[in-house]
């Protein structure tokens, strides 16, 4: 069980960094990021560390990918569709 | 007396500080002053303190030494405390008052440096040395020079990173953080993976002091920012982290695999950094990387195995912060090209202060600086191995180079021809004149220095001192 | 050029972590260690349940008051780079009525969990950093929901200052007290209980206002800045 | 035991991989905002690699509940990780201000174009630590 847990939510959480990377849309890379951060705090799970886990969804997947959205907007990459 | 006060006193100051200057600004004015001053008082009733009862250790939460995080308190720590507070202190004379921000950030700078070498924990000093960045990063903003800043940030943080992968390391196979508690181990770390962590641990560090292939923010920065921040970068936080390197190589790397890596380092910063002084069409400039040269001399003495070593280290690191933040604060009337120093050399109080600097750095007897090579190449010459003989060479070489660039400055200052710039302030030269009356201070009492220095270098490098306290 | 000397650096650096990894796997290095110590000790020492809070603010009380200090540098500094917004800054639009009311009724739940979060801090997964962080979101999702009442930051740094100079002053009564900084004061209790642990869920009270009001100052200004 | 050694390899090559990735995006990319989003990349990776370095085979979480006396996960990494996260944050809070106000004064978030830009200003020619020869203007 805990084993596919694990090779699941490494699968989804390597494969989003790699988008992180590929997307054009900055929009698009930020979201990836907090799947990186949804998957990275399944895994701490899977790991026994329940505190981390807990903290890398508020922080990491929340309030760090909120800062990046707000300066996304200030600087003009809020953009929906993949166009530049 | 409480060696954590060092480090309470100035984060409890910077906390209150905002709240303090909206009810009363005056009072917050004065803060500042008055914590580095209360810092400098403890921290020299600490050396007396230490001098009489042989170094102290302090547990934090009263838990026993490697489970709980350790203050370590000898001599080199104090000396490199007081250095930090002093200057800080002396930069801040003459500064223009009511920039809130800016002097929370320089508290907290003071606060995090000061932990930095007196931690005896390895996370403890990956925190205190975030702290330290992260003030860095913002105090170089201040001017509004924020690309600079930017750049100096990511470069920065992907240092920091590969420190804590570092940490990491070294907690995975041994399980332990205390450094005291790894020191007796050393075996361990000597593997593979324990060179590794060393490896990643020095760019982290390196970041900070400057070291080789991870400097390239300094021209940048210490161009852009203001005089007093990259006095205060270059001159006084820089040796902090190399003073943790220190620390790791004397406790944990013994072994040449280590000291020679970082020889290599600090060779290769020497060489680039004076060349590059050399080709730099910028007062800033030219100083920025004749601080990198000046610290790649620091980290070579620092891989000295050996008290030797030690003492020519911190003779060179402690002549360095009275020089560089002094020709720093100097660069604050005529910053600029070069071209713009032309007939400076009327202001007769700036050419004698930034002679007398020059020639300190460059290593003219009987001024420090000399003492401070000196030192360097009798502790190379004595270890008999090869790779520390040819150390003589660069010195020269730098030497050589120094000369060189001063020169060329100060041919410039003495070219009248085009209308003389306007000669500084009196008051904008404060900060330098304290710089360079210590200097002379410390001329009159090489004797007693030196003496004081040998104690200090060599309770530094026996490392049993060190691991006493542990329990177990 | 770029490119290839980075993709050199990083296959380098690739090769070293496989080759660390692969020794971290197959040879047990050194046993034992502090962690299992401390397994061992932090219910008698400390009280707590949770024995990764214990850590957090008994043994390596320090590094949580070195982090409240990053999260400030990190704040000044932010404030020292975006400065102030000037008052008559245009302004985004106001979301429709239907966010903003759930911006509102959201707020009174989103303080409730973030107080349970900090108050069962030393009980369960949990404590100062999460439920500061949910703080935090408390106060920014109105603000996003409405850009024209924007976050009181008179009242923001206040506590700020105040919950940090209280983690110290926590700190510095033990000083007094037992001699040591930070140890835990007001005996452990009865592990499990609520009102356990000592000083413990004061200090991360104290965290968790920290940072709460950190982390909504430094959202709120990002938020304020002029495009 | 099978379990376990999967978990191990898993979260390993999750931790390199997430490392790895993240070095790279920040020597190679130019974009400032790549790079931050390799940086936050390299931060995670490496907050996964100490949580694994404090993993134990059958193993629970540090939580002392009542009847249970099963061996727990090393504590310390942990801690050490709630630390890293809430710094990385801050870390990152800071860079993007940075970039907000380098965007308003230079309309250009490319590095290299910044490092240029930077020498022009301060008439340094310096570009990437290396001094360029003085253009002749």
């Amino acid at each position: 069980m805990l084993f596919w847990i694990a090779l699941i939510s490494v699968v989804v959480m390597l494969s989003a960094a790699v988008a992180v990377l590929l997307l054009e849309n900055y929009l698009a890379a930020t979201a990836a990021l907090s799947v990186v951060s949804l998957a990275l705090s399944v895994l701490f799970i899977v790991l026994q560390a329940p505190d981390v886990a807990l903290t890398e969804a508020a922080v990491g997947a929340g309030v760090s990918s909120v800062i990046l959205a707000i300066t996304l907007r200030r600087v003009g990459l809020w953009k929906i569709e993949g166009e530049k | 007396m409480n060696a954590i006060w060092l480090v309470i006193l100035p984060i409890l100051g910077a906390f209150l500080l905002p709240l303090v200057y909206r009810q009363n600004t005056r009072v917050g004015t004065w803060i500042g002053p008055f914590i580095l001053g209360l810092s400098l008082i403890l921290a020299f009733g600490l050396w007396g303190d230490i001098a009489a009862n042989g170094v102290q250790t302090i547990l934090m939460g009263g838990f026993p030494a490697p489970v709980g995080i350790v203050f370590y308190v000898d001599h080199l720590a104090l000396l490199f405390v007081i250095m930090l507070v002093l200057g800080t202190l002396v930069l801040w004379l003459g500064k223009e008052k009511g920039n809130i921000q800016e002097e929370t950030l320089l508290l907290l700078i003071v606060a995090g440096g000061s932990g930095l070498v007196l931690s005896g924990d390895l996370f403890n000093i990956y925190v205190f040395y975030e702290i330290v960045a992260v003030a860095s990063y913002g105090l170089a903003a201040s001017r509004g020079s924020y690309a600079a800043s930017l750049r100096f940030l990511i470069l920065g943080a992907l240092g920091s990173s590969l420190l804590l992968l570092g940490i990491a390391l070294i907690y995975a196979i041994t399980g332990t953080l205390n450094l005291a508690h790894l020191a007796t181990h050393p075996e361990i770390l000597q593997g593979t993976v324990g060179l590794t962590a060393f490896a990643l641990i020095l760019i982290g560090l390196g970041v900070k002091a400057e070291l080789f292939p991870v400097n390239t923010w300094v021209p940048e920065v210490y161009t852009t920012a203001s005089a007093r921040i990259s006095a205060l970068l270059g001159g006084l936080i820089s040796k902090m982290a190399l003073l943790v390197i220190l620390r790791l190589l004397v406790l944990l790397y013994d072994t040449s695999a280590a000291h020679l890596l970082l020889l290599t380092l600090g060779v290769l910063g020497v060489i680039t950094g004076e060349l590059a002084a050399m080709r730099a069409t910028h007062l800033r400039q030219v100083l920025a990387y004749s601080s990198i040269g000046q610290l790649g001399l620091v980290a070579i003495a620092f891989s000295i195995p050996g008290p030797a070593g030690i003492i020519a280290g911190i003779a060179l690191a402690l002549h360095h912060a009275l020089v560089k933040p002094a020709l720093f604060m100097l660069t604050k009337a005529w910053g600029k090209q070069l071209s713009h120093l032309a007939g400076a050399s009327q202001s007769l109080l700036t050419t004698i202060l930034f002679l007398v600097l020059a020639l300190s750095l460059i290593g003219i007897p009987p001024l420090p600086g000399f003492w401070a090579k000196f030192l360097l190449l009798k502790g190379a010459l004595a270890t008999n191995i090869a790779a520390y003989q040819m150390v003589i060479t660069v010195v020269l070489i730098a030497t050589v180079i120094e000369t060189i660039y001063f020169m060329r400055i100060v041919r410039v200052m003495f070219n009248t021809k085009p209308p003389p710039i306007k000669a500084p302030a009196l008051q904008e030269l404060v900060p330098a004149l304290v710089f360079v009356t210590l200097l002379f201070i410390s001329v009159l009492n090489l004797g007693t220095i030196g003496k004081s220095l040998e104690i200090v270098a060599t309770s530094a490098a026996d490392k049993s001192i060190y691991m006493n306290f542990l329990p177990l | 050029m770029t490119l290839l000397s980075g993709l050199i650096f990083t296959i380098g650096l690739g090769l070293l972590l496989i080759v660390v990894i692969k020794s971290l796997i197959f040879e047990q290095v050194l046993t034992g260690g502090i962690g299992s110590i401390i397994l061992e000790q932090a219910p008698n020492d400390v009280g707590t349940a949770n024995i990764v809070s214990s850590v957090l603010l008994a043994y390596r009380g320090l590094d949580t008051l070195g982090e409240l200090t990053v999260l400030f540098v990190a704040a000044t500094a932010v404030g020292l780079v975006l400065g102030q917004p000037r008052p008559d800054a245009p302004r985004d639009p106001d979301a429709g009525f239907i966010l903003r009311s759930a911006a509102d009724l959201l707020f009174p739940f989103m303080i409730i969990l973030g107080a349970y979060i900090i108050l069962h801090g030393h009980l369960t997964p949990g404590g100062g950093f999460q439920g500061g962080a949910i703080l935090a979101a408390a106060f920014f999702i109105p603000i996003l929901a409405s850009p024209s009442s924007p976050l009181n930051h008179k009242v923001s740094s206040l506590v700020e200052g105040l919950a940090g100079s209280a983690f110290i002053l926590i700190g510095l009564l033990a000083l007094f007290d037992k001699g040591y900084f930070l140890a835990p004061l007001l005996g452990t209790g009865e592990v499990g209980e609520l009102f356990s642990a000592g000083s413990l869920p004061l200090l991360y009270l104290a965290v968790g206002l920290k940072v709460g009001a950190e982390l909504a100052g430094l959202l709120a200004r990002l938020h304020e800045t002029e495009v | 035991m099978e379990e376990t050694a999967g978990i191990y390899f898993f979260s390993y090559s999750g931790a390199l991989g997430l490392i790895l990735l993240g070095v790279f995006a920040m020597v190679t990319s130019r974009h400032i905002i790549r790079i931050i989003l390799g940086l936050m990349l390299l931060e995670a990776g490496v907050n996964l690699f100490l949580i694994i370095i404090g993993y134990r085979a059958n193993a629970i979480a540090p939580i002392i509940v009542e009847g249970q006396n099963a061996a727990m996960v090393d504590p310390i990494p942990q801690a050490l990780v709630l630390t890293a996260i809430v710094i990385g944050v801050a870390v990152q809070a800071l860079a993007l201000a940075l970039v907000i106000k380098t965007y308003k004064a230079y309309g250009t978030l490319d590095t290299k174009e910044l490092a240029q830009r930077i020498a022009e200003e301060s008439g340094t020619h310096v570009i990437d630590g290396i001094p360029t020869e003085e253009k002749q203007v």
